[in-house]
């Protein structure tokens, strides 16, 4: 990317700082000893070839994945720090996402983007709402979905969240007919910035409002 | 009754669960704490609307009708101890599916608010190839290096130029020589399978020795020598020596 | 959202050298009057919105396209310039490629970032067929392939094979055309896990060879 060349980048070196708190729970438990012993010069390169790797990739990288690029003895995590605050406030920068990191372009930048660039159209409400309700209650079966939402579920709804990667079937439920089970997911958790189904609000978190909107 | 706010447009509502969550945040309270029996009254209310306007309604919402019509009319009688279904528990259960409808409605939102790939912020467009395939090596085990022989192999033989199987056939000739051998000993009526040659077990020769005998009886008793009889259609072929004392006329003859 | 308006960053400020050579050529002429109109937040804005644009797009992007996203007034060329410069040497520098700019990885850093998966190649039935027929018979003549295989064999058959160092040539026979005889190799016995071509399996174990044909 279009950093400037600064020999003696600050970023290359290992971070003193505490791993950032969406860094520290997924990843990695936040290793305590400091890295720094590591060979300054081999960090950079090992920060070299992690920016690479990432930016090359179309999915999110895993810091297993990344680690068996990254020269022997570099913590994958550190180096996924460093990059992480290098790249912050960059038009592309290092997300978490899906298990993994990715680069992603800033969302202020958005708009200039998609006058080039074709943008799918958005869901309409009841896949939007059956996401959600897959999401929450995963694996569930059709019928469930149908029972939550008071209404029969259109083939096509299903379909549309299958053919766009969002669900997939999780087996099947052992009662009569058994029915297929869905389930969301690694690509769902891309679509929406999701680091794990963790990050989804809680359910009280959902009702915590006090009292619905009027303008329902 | 006076819901100026609903203008019959139940297309618009997802079922009538869809329509019951709407009613209740117009109650403008929590969830929990709404009042059923004001809840239920709206909704038969809006329904009798919708049936003035056209007769036919989904059977999904004249059944919820129904059921919350029922509903109230437990809730609005005493609790009677007897009774086998809590009404309260019923009204519970629904608000309890409302609340749950609600937070899903909710969750569908916030995903919604989020970010999208592809919409708000973008990856990677055109991924580079890490994957670099070394085709250098060869697929190719003894078992394979075999079967490949055994299949060129069968193949080939399955080539050559067709011969026919070699049957031996038993002739008309031989019948007539073998019945005529054979039924000077003969007693009584016996089953023309009798006469046929032993040790044929090939169906096909079978058979023909079969169509053979047959057709050397036919001919032997043509010429008077013994007697056929065959009671039914299908049924076992008897033979036996014709009776040298009694002529039978020839009626085509006489 | 994330945006720190960078007032000063020297790769905001609009190119000062010539064209790369490279560049000149194919996109534009070069632009001899200076862009250094251009209002600075400005071009760094446009900087920052093409970096996303030729990151997010699924094909190279031509200056005509880039024009598209960026602020009315900025000069695409000038953009791509300062941004090639900016990425010279980094772990992700854009490049020049047909129909436009893209970002690359570095070429040097692919031996780390690549993964080489062994693909083995499965060889064709016609040639597994011949191979295991000169085992068995050889030495063979390619008529006599033929005749065992019951089929005709194509030269690129054996040219394979030999090539692969499966076979080789074993003089020739003293028949009219003094056709070539061929043998296995002990690359062939490598292959295969073979001592000697005495471990193979005895014809007569594999196939009930041309058993006479009246007793079938």
């Amino acid at each position: 990317m279009s950093e400037p060349p600064e020999p003696a980048e600050p970023s290359a070196e290992p971070p003193a700082e505490a791993l950032p708190e969406s860094l520290a729970e997924p990843l990695a438990e936040p290793t305590a000893e400091p890295v720094a012993e590591a060979d300054p010069a081999l960090f950079a390169h090992a920060l070299r070839i992690a920016e690479a790797l990432i930016f090359a990739s179309d999915r999110p990288v895993a810091p297993a994945r990344l680690a068996q690029a990254l020269p022997p003895g570099i913590d994958p995590r550190a180096v996924i720090t460093s990059l992480m605050a290098t790249t912050a406030g960059r038009p592309v920068g290092l997300v978490e996402v899906a298990g993994g990191v990715a680069f992603r372009t800033a969302p202020e930048l958005a708009p200039a983007i998609t006058k080039v660039v074709e943008v799918p159209r958005r869901l309409p409400r009841v896949a939007m709402e059956t996401l959600a309700i897959i999401a929450y209650h995963q694996p569930a079966t059709r019928a469930e979905i149908e029972e939550i939402r008071g209404a029969s579920l259109s083939q096509s709804t299903l379909e549309a969240l299958l053919e766009m990667g969002f669900i997939a079937p999780r087996g099947r439920k052992e009662v009569p007919g058994r029915p297929s089970l869905w389930g969301t997911t690694p690509r769902f958790l891309e679509q929406f910035g999701l680091k794990t189904l963790t990050d989804l609000p809680r359910r009280e978190e959902l009702v915590s409002e006090p009292a619905p909107p009027l303008s329902a | 009754m006076t819901q100026p706010v609903l203008h019959l447009r139940l297309d618009g509502f997802e079922g009538p669960l869809d329509l019951l969550l709407d009613l209740a945040r117009a109650q403008k309270v929590d969830l929990e704490k709404i009042s059923i029996i004001a809840l239920v009254d709206q909704f038969l209310a809006v329904l009798e609307q919708a049936r003035r306007v056209r007769l036919e309604l989904a059977a999904d919402w004249l059944v919820m009708a129904a059921w919350l019509a029922w509903l109230k009319s437990r809730l609005l009688v005493p609790p009677d101890p007897a009774e086998e279904v809590d009404a309260e528990a019923l009204a519970s259960a629904l608000t309890d599916r409302l609340a749950e409808l609600e937070r899903m409605r909710l969750a569908a939102a916030w995903l919604a608010r989020r970010d999208q790939l592809g919409r708000e912020v973008f990856g990677r467009g055109a991924a580079e190839q890490l994957r670099i395939e070394d085709r250098s090596g060869i697929n190719a085990d003894l078992p394979a290096l075999l079967q490949a022989y055994a299949a060129a192999r069968r193949r080939a033989l399955a080539r050559r130029p067709y011969t026919p199987k070699h049957r031996k056939l038993w002739t008309v000739q031989d019948a007539l020589a073998r019945l005529g051998r054979l039924i000077g000993a003969l007693p009584d009526w016996a089953v023309l399978h009798r006469f046929l040659p032993e040790g044929l077990t090939d169906p096909v020769e079978q058979r023909a020795a079969l169509a053979s005998t047959l057709i050397a009886a036919l001919e032997t008793a043509r010429g008077g020598a013994i007697e056929l009889q065959q009671d039914r259609a299908f049924g076992p072929i008897l033979v036996r020596r014709a009776a040298p004392t009694e002529a039978i006329p020839d009626v085509r003859a006489a």
